[in-house]
């Protein structure tokens, strides 16, 4: 099976791009495939907990953790998040905290290597 | 286990500013500097910094984002990318429909750096975009 | 080199394509991208219809949107997010995502 | 202090689902419902919502966005703003652009309002657009 | 003098719109006009306390508690900070958070109004 | 009707200038709009010098992008943030911001 390496760099809320990501992501797992996720720029708000469920607005906390207990790697930019005033307790569990190279090392092991873009 | 070099295309489409873009796209860059420390001894990644289209107006000279918002400019970081030697392309058509003069793009020299950023074709950029392992584009 | 580009908006810039150096080119229509595939602004095709390639509108994205799928361009395959994992491992080498 | 009413138009020109705007477009108009408590007796808003250019994509029926995402779609919000008998207009012009058949369009008569979308021609729209105290482009 | 209602969806960090948004404010209170900011969309988490101060990003908590201090007006739309994670005791010290209502209701006395936009 | 446009980005679509019912109207280019006044692609003036109205460019937002003020479009007046609080309050009526 193959290896997907995805950098997400949409904002979480009302950013279908997020759920793209999600989506994508839970397919290519159902299917066998190694899937790692780096949230970066805006997509690292994404992996904060304790997200309001309101049906208006896209709510990935649920999808992150399923993603999470099925092996799904997760990680976020750790400058990023401080930027945005979340500090590594706020991360839903099981996600990581790192700087840039995790990126990098995760591409470097990759098959496939999609970058979604902020704008 | 892979063994050998990696090489990573970063590809900056967008202007400076609006949003993190192209920033994000130069500090990712640079983190290979630091990435030896999660591969073995036998892995390696090669980055190229790519300016296409509107990316290019990334590469004009003084940015006063500073002064004007506290905030440090995109020069500055690719000057950090040019400290380090990093390759760094930009798009010689791509200045030239925006009418940007090739003395107004960063140089190394003005920060006593090695290597220069490299105006080149699109043709050039095309051969190395083909010869990347991934491509990045931002 | 066999590369998917990823279309996820109606208004994009498509100079970014003319650097992509792919003998297999995909465009794969996801969110707001959707649109290309079924809109026909002043009876013309969307020019990235225009480009030469293969392409690709996500199912589920274009039913979020209320298109209908009798609407879909005939150079357009419809898929879901199943087959775009296989698109991605199996069709193409390298993804682009436009922006 | 001023009194009386204050017309405000919220003009949507952007696509559904990208971002937010829309439906925030559409959620703020709705919100005239309950602004009187912020207001004094002789004070009141009414807004107009109006569709142009890609905006009037917001306006076809049949979004499936709750079986595929999860999410309450535009329609959700546009209906809700017809049961509350808002003027809601869409441009002419611009459906006939896209090629989008005026029977696409939302209408009362499937949920049971009273008031419809009107779709009104460029010139009208100006017209409304004119007699605004406020113009909220979204 | 006149009184000045913005309306502020871009989203905090990276994006120039908020930066925007802040010197045009501070500008206006300079001159003596009245001003009141709403945050919305993806411009709702601008309001966050504890935002760590990194260079290379927009940080905009100082300034917003120059502004509130200075008399400027600052609310928040509880259900679009709610859907990003951020709760009411998150938000800076001065700070309102209330429906989107608020906004109309500072529209309706306002003299100029300008929406900038999230995207 | 007297209405100030905000226009912060380079590539923008300017259809929803068409619904616009000003007798005065004029330009006001920030952020990334601040290339409209100094940037001529392929030795044209951008398309939003070309509609009718007067046009103004912020200087900080200029200077932060490293553009000479000296390649200012003639047609382009240089302001400050305080002249465009004067702007909104004295030569205006209505605000819009272009995406």
């Amino acid at each position: 099976m193959g290896y997907l390496t995805i950098g997400c760099f949409a904002s979480l809320t009302g950013s279908m791009n997020y759920d793209f990501l999600l989506r994508l992501s839970k397919a290519a797992q159902r299917k066998g495939h190694r899937v790692s996720i780096w949230f970066s720029g805006n997509g690292s708000s994404s992996i904060k907990k304790g997200q309001k469920i309101l049906k208006d607005y896209s709510h990935g906390e649920k999808h992150l953790r399923e993603l999470i207990s099925n092996g799904v790697e997760i990680c976020v930019c750790e400058s990023c998040a401080y930027a945005r005033g979340i500090m590594k307790e706020d991360v839903i569990e099981g996600a990581k905290w790192s700087a840039m190279h995790w990126f990098l090392s995760k591409i470097y092991e990759a098959d496939r290597v999609l970058l979604i873009g902020g704008e | 286990m892979k063994t050998g070099d990696v090489k990573l295309a970063f590809i900056v489409t967008k202007l400076p500013y609006k949003s993190e873009t192209s920033r994000l796209a130069i500090t990712h860059a640079l983190s290979y500097q630091t990435v030896e420390v999660l591969l073995e001894d036998n892995q390696t990644i090669t980055p190229s910094l790519i300016f296409v289209d509107e990316g290019v107006l990334n590469c004009i000279k003084n940015h006063k984002s500073m002064e004007h918002y506290e905030l440090t400019s995109v020069e500055t970081h690719l000057k950090n990318a040019l400290l380090v030697e990093m390759d760094i392309y930009v798009c010689k058509e791509s200045i030239e429909k925006f009418g940007v003069l090739p003395e107004r793009i960063v140089n190394a020299e003005d920060i006593g750096a090695e290597k220069s950023i490299k105006i080149v074709s699109k043709d050039e950029i095309k051969e190395i975009i083909k010869r990347a392992d991934h491509l990045l584009y931002f | 080199m066999k590369v998917a580009v990823f279309v996820s908006e109606y208004r994009c810039n498509l100079n970014p394509l003319e650097y992509i150096p792919a003998e297999k080119l995909g465009f794969i229509l996801v969110g707001n991208g959707v649109y290309h595939a079924v809109l026909k602004e002043n009876y013309q095709d969307s020019p990235i219809l225009q480009q030469k390639g293969d392409f690709y509108v996500l199912l589920e994205d274009l039913e979020t949107r209320g298109c209908e799928t009798d609407c879909i361009n005939p150079k357009v395959k419809p898929v879901t997010y199943d087959d775009l994992v296989d698109l991605i491992f199996y069709e193409y080498e390298k993804l682009m995502w436009l922006q």
